[in-house]
């Protein structure tokens, strides 16, 4: 089944708590692409995200992940099943160092040189962070804890990656050197499912995009026919 | 306007006084005041849960009344009235100031400060001399006249100091205790000083917990310092969750059920302990809504299956 | 001179009993949110354990320091099946829930206090000595057996301390008590990671249980004294806090042993109260608390 | 507009950090007279951070506020509310296991203390009309549906009769009737009881509809201003909302 999408949603709804729930979504993530799921404040993104990895218990519908039926399972082993997750408002430990969040990232791992390895290659990605490793992750700013929690999620070897809003908050300059580095993981072999606000930066870095209006799908198409579409810019400022 | 369940209560305690009448061998007699007692305990207890916290400290406060009660009568030679008032205001003034400490913490925090201060208090009475240190103090007794009515008179008292907080949880006091249980932000959002109401319910809990106090030391005549440990706390708990800690007449009825069948239960031979502490367990492991709620839920399964039976028919 | 030294042994002895039962306690606290007072009763099955099984040995022949090791083992063994039995017929459905856990585990503490009476006994007891002769330790004589226990409690203080911060359990501990859901994102394993928390916690509270029986007075309700101390030190700690338990645990320790010296054990035991109001009053959440 | 009048609510140089990092700063805030004011900007831009400073959930770190004229500056929640300032929150902002009745009525308690029971009742049940609640008063506030839990933390807060009632995210979740009725709600409020409105909204349709004057923030900075047209075409608030990329 190699030509089975990376992860493939299929029908999934979702009621969490008192926020509006998620209708009947189905979307899919192909191999090597990096896919975004856009819309406003409340459109229910981050429910889409959190009923994928099993925070929240999907109420109807199919999570299929390298062709293996995953809906249901909890977030720990959807880790051991290749799927990270950069969550909303990042989450970090924040009295424990960076190199205590990067260690935890590779819980599920017991490969010990191989996480050494990664380790190295990580940081690599993320300079800021080498030289601050025993420093706990709340001393740094928005901007480098948003690094810490990706580095974070690299640790656990990921097959794909699921971002959910990495840029809120952050300065242009953080912005852009997150959009560089989402292209980055995706150039090696990390396919993306990239939940953002951010139209333009979102776009600009994806294949395929998915526009959620109040808890459905009300567009998809490829990045570039989104850009150029009307009812983006609609879904957002209300026009 | 509010229903007070006034049938209810004015049947109930007509039962109570009756019983106090009737049982009036020493024995039955102290059950029926033990009862008593206990259900204000788990009254009194059970008000504070109304804004969200759990006293431990109730049995403090138990302690100050008793111990009051006993200065005023054998060393002050105060009434026997205005010894019981007494011992209420002392039990409630002093759980305003460690109110108004450790409720601003509330939560954990406030449980087990609570229960430190049990020990604490226990400790102050074993090194106070005028206190009897770890003796105690002993001659507490009621008037003479107070004889034969000893029992009616500690049965009116607890079915009107229960009554009092039943009609207090009704008003709209009640809905601000609730509401700092519910929602402590919107409560403050709409002007209402919740530690200043927080420390009004624990006060008035303690009042009756003081009172409580006095009643226990005429009953027995006799207290010491071992008389007010925590497990004292953990009985009303017990009282409050076997009987349903929905509605006051959980507690009330908790306290007869408990202390009647603990009664059997230490006649056969088992520690009071294990006793307690495996009806504990049970009720909170299998009846979480206590005999309040098995009880409402029996008499619905069976208009339920009449309902149906009539539907089949 | 002699003897502040004295005293300040005293105090690390003590502490580092303390600092074993309020982490446990700290622990279950941040990683399932109960509040248990059974805890002291792991605590006390070990310390009993000891004193019965400790001079039955002796008189059967074991040479005294073997039948301290052997019955302390089976004094932690017996701390930590006491513990499973809690866990896996009451806590496991009371993760989160603090009121339900502790009035539950208010319902054990009488269970275990009744069953240990009925079982051991009131009488309190005591064990023979493991090591004879005093140390005379910068001019302070102390008994040998009270150096050894010192040592031994502080040690395993530390590498308890060490577990949680070096060890991956205790990294994945930690995480979970600071973000739940986080650390299950990391692919940790909530469920495992509490049970094995919790049991972690009640072999530490059988260690310093068995550690402390050769030195003090044990009946059964040894257990309560600890358990209101510890939760002293973890409440001026902060719940949840693993610095602030030993910081607190050291706090506790050195008010009673200095005050305890001066003015009496239990002035000093109402002193730490009334210092946990006071000190409430500025830090309603402990010293590392939040929210 | 209204240049004239005395604000009743206002922000001078508000900040707020947490730790090293800057939630709020720079913030000057005005609210007129019987005007509806939004407050927006993209998410994590510190809207929340300025409601909990206007309100006294935190003390600001830098700067003054101001209620009804008088200087509020690290005054708590409940005196501020005492002044007539009075906030929704945007998650579970009422009492769950309580009635709709007594959730509105609590909203009237301090404002109405001291006076007989019947008048809270009356203002209880006046207010539930409004809201179009009155079939529900009698029910348990935290198993009605999402939209009637909106408008019941809605009638907890206007029920005390603030001068200054700020919303946050009130149409979260409500659906487009809902939404609707809700709007007719505020213009109600405001027209016939003179109450001014900050509202913190997602929902830019509702937000542009309804807005005498937003002020958009960014980055915890408010950077423009004015009305909805105004805002509509100002460049920088497209860009900050669609986001944009440096020039490559």
């Amino acid at each position: 089944m190699n030509n089975k999408d990376t992860l493939e949603v299929k029908n999934l709804s979702a009621q969490y708590g008192l926020v509006p729930a998620i209708d009947n979504i189905s979307l899919s993530v192909k191999k090597g692409s990096v896919t975004t799921l856009i819309g406003a404040n409340g459109a229910g993104k981050s429910t889409v995200i959190k009923a994928i990895c099993g925070l929240v218990k999907p109420s109807a519908g199919t999570v299929e992940l390298f062709g293996e039926t995953v809906t249901g399972l909890s977030p720990d082993q959807m880790v051991t099943r290749g799927l990270a997750v950069v969550p909303e408002g990042r989450r970090l430990f924040g009295s424990m160092t960076v190199l205590e969040n990067l260690e935890l990232g590779a819980y599920a791992r017991n490969d010990e040189t191989e996480i050494k390895e990664d380790l190295t290659r990580i940081l690599d990605l993320f300079p800021d962070l080498k030289d601050r490793l025993a420093e706990p992750a709340k001393s740094f700013s928005g901007g480098q804890q948003q690094m810490i929690a990706v580095a974070r999620a690299l640790m656990s070897a990921p097959r794909i990656l699921l971002l959910d809003e990495p840029t809120v908050g952050l300065s242009p300059v953080f912005v852009d050197r997150i959009a560089k580095i989402i292209r980055d993981i995706s150039s090696r072999g990390v396919d993306i499912l990239l939940v953002e606000q951010n139209v333009q930066v979102a776009l600009s870095i994806s294949d395929y995009g998915y526009v959620l209006e109040n808890g459905r799908v009300s567009l998809n198409d490829t990045a570039e026919n989104l850009v150029k579409d009307e009812g983006v810019q609609a879904a957002y400022l209300g026009g | 306007m509010a229903n007070y369940q006034i049938p209810s209560w004015v049947i109930f305690s007509i039962f109570a006084v009756l019983a106090s009448q009737y049982f009036s061998g020493s024995h039955s007699a102290s059950i029926l005041n033990s009862i008593a007692i206990a259900a204000l305990l788990a009254g009194s207890l059970r008000f504070v849960m109304l804004i969200g916290e759990l006293n431990f400290a109730i049995a403090a406060f138990v302690g100050i009344g008793a111990y009051s009660a006993g200065v005023a009568t054998t060393m002050l030679d105060i009434s026997f009235f205005l010894a019981i008032l007494t011992s209420g205001v002392a039990a409630s003034l002093i759980s305003m100031v460690f109110g108004s400490i450790t409720l601003r913490s509330g939560g954990p925090y406030f449980l087990l400060i609570g229960f430190a201060f049990t020990e604490a208090m226990r400790i102050v009475y074993s090194k106070t001399d005028v206190l009897g240190q770890t003796s105690g103090m002993v001659g507490i007794f009621p008037p003479i006249e107070f004889d034969d009515w000893l029992s009616l008179f500690v049965i009116i008292i607890c079915l009107g100091l229960l009554f009092l907080m039943y009609v207090i949880e009704k008003s709209q006091f009640g809905t601000i205790f609730k509401s700092i249980r519910d929602n402590s932000d919107v409560t403050r959002t709409v002007g209402i000083n919740v530690l200043y109401w927080k420390v009004v319910c624990f006060a008035i809990a303690s009042f009756c917990a003081g009172i409580a106090g006095a009643l226990q030391a005429f009953v027995n005549n006799v207290i010491s310092p071992g008389d007010f440990g925590y497990l004292l706390a953990v009985f009303a708990l017990a009282y409050v969750k076997v009987g349903g800690e929905s509605s006051i007449a959980g507690s009330i009825l908790g306290a007869i059920f408990l202390v009647v069948l603990s009664e059997f239960a230490l006649a056969l031979g088992a520690g009071e302990h294990i006793f307690y502490g495996a009806a504990i367990v049970i009720a909170v492991l299998f009846m979480r809504e206590g005999i309040v709620g098995l009880v409402s839920s029996t008499i619905s399964w069976i208009t339920k299956t009449r309902a149906s039976k009539e539907e089949r028919v | 001179m002699e003897l502040v030294f004295q005293l300040l042994i005293t105090t690390l002895q003590i502490s580092a009993v303390y600092i074993l039962f309020s982490l446990g306690l700290t622990l279950i606290f941040g990683v399932m949110q109960i509040v248990n007072f059974a805890h002291g009763h792991y605590f006390a099955i070990s310390a009993l354990v000891v004193v019965y099984l400790m001079p039955w040995l002796v008189e059967a022949g074991f040479p005294a320091s073997a039948a301290y090791i052997l019955s302390g083992l089976i004094g932690i063994a017996a701390a930590v099946l006491v513990g499973l039995a809690t866990y896996q017929f009451g806590f496991r459905h009371f993760q989160r829930d603090m009121v339900g856990s502790f009035i539950l585990s208010v319902g054990f503490v009488l269970l275990f206090d009744g069953l240990f009476l009925e079982s051991f006994g009131g009488a309190s007891r005591s064990v023979p000595s493991i090591v004879e002769g005093t140390v005379s330790v910068f001019g302070a004589a102390i008994t040998g057996q009270r150096l050894l226990l010192c040592f031994a409690a502080i040690l395993t203080a530390f590498a308890l301390y060490l577990v949680l911060m070096k060890s991956k359990l205790g990294s994945a501990l930690r995480a979970v008590s600071i973000d739940q859901e986080a650390a299950m994102l990391q692919g940790v394993p909530y469920n495992k990671i509490a049970f094995s928390g919790f049991l972690l916690a009640a072999g530490l509270a059988g260690i310093a249980g068995a550690l402390i029986a050769p030195v003090s007075i044990v009946t059964p309700a040894i257990g309560a004294d600890y358990i209101v101390k510890g939760f002293i030190a973890v409440i001026i700690g902060g719940l949840g806090s693993i610095p602030g338990a030993v910081i607190g645990a050291l706090f506790v320790a050195f008010v009673e042993a200095f005050g305890g010296y001066y003015y009496g054990a239990s002035t000093a035991t109402l002193a730490i109260f009334f210092l946990v109001i006071a000190f409430l009053l500025f830090k309603p959440k402990g010293l590392f608390g939040n929210g | 507009m209204n240049s004239e009048q005395t604000p009743l609510l206002s922000g001078r140089q508000l900040e707020r950090r947490f730790g090293g990092l800057l939630a709020v700063s720079e913030l000057d805030i005005d609210l007129y007279p019987g005007e509806i004011l939004g407050l927006i900007g993209p998410n994590g831009a510190g809207k929340s951070t300025t409601f909990n400073l206007l309100s006294g959930f935190y003390p600001p770190t830098g700067g003054e506020l101001y209620v009804m004229g008088e200087r509020c500056t690290g005054k708590s929640p409940t005196k501020i509310s005492r002044k007539g300032l009075v906030r929704t929150f945007q998650h579970g902002s009422l009492m769950p296991s309580m009635s709709v009745r007594d959730n509105i009525l609590l909203g009237t308690m301090h404002q109405l203390s001291g006076r007989r029971r019947i008048e809270r009742i009356a203002r209880t049940e006046e207010t539930a009309e409004m809201l179009g609640l009155s079939a529900f008063l009698e029910e348990v506030a935290g198993v009605l549906p999402h939209g009637l839990q909106r408008l019941v933390s809605i009638g907890i807060a206007f029920a005390s009769r603030p001068k200054i009632l700020c919303l946050d995210e009130p149409l979260t979740g409500l659906n487009h009737t809902e939404a609707s009725s809700a709007l007719h709600v505020f213009e109600r409020i405001r027209g016939e009881f003179g109450c001014s409105i900050l509202l913190v909204e997602h929902n830019m349709k509702a937000v542009m509809k309804i807005c005498d004057r937003m002020v958009v923030l960014h980055h915890g900075k408010p950077i423009a201003a004015g009305r909805a047209e105004d805002i509509q075409s100002n460049e920088e608030v497209i860009s900050i909302y669609l986001g944009r990329l440096d020039d490559e």
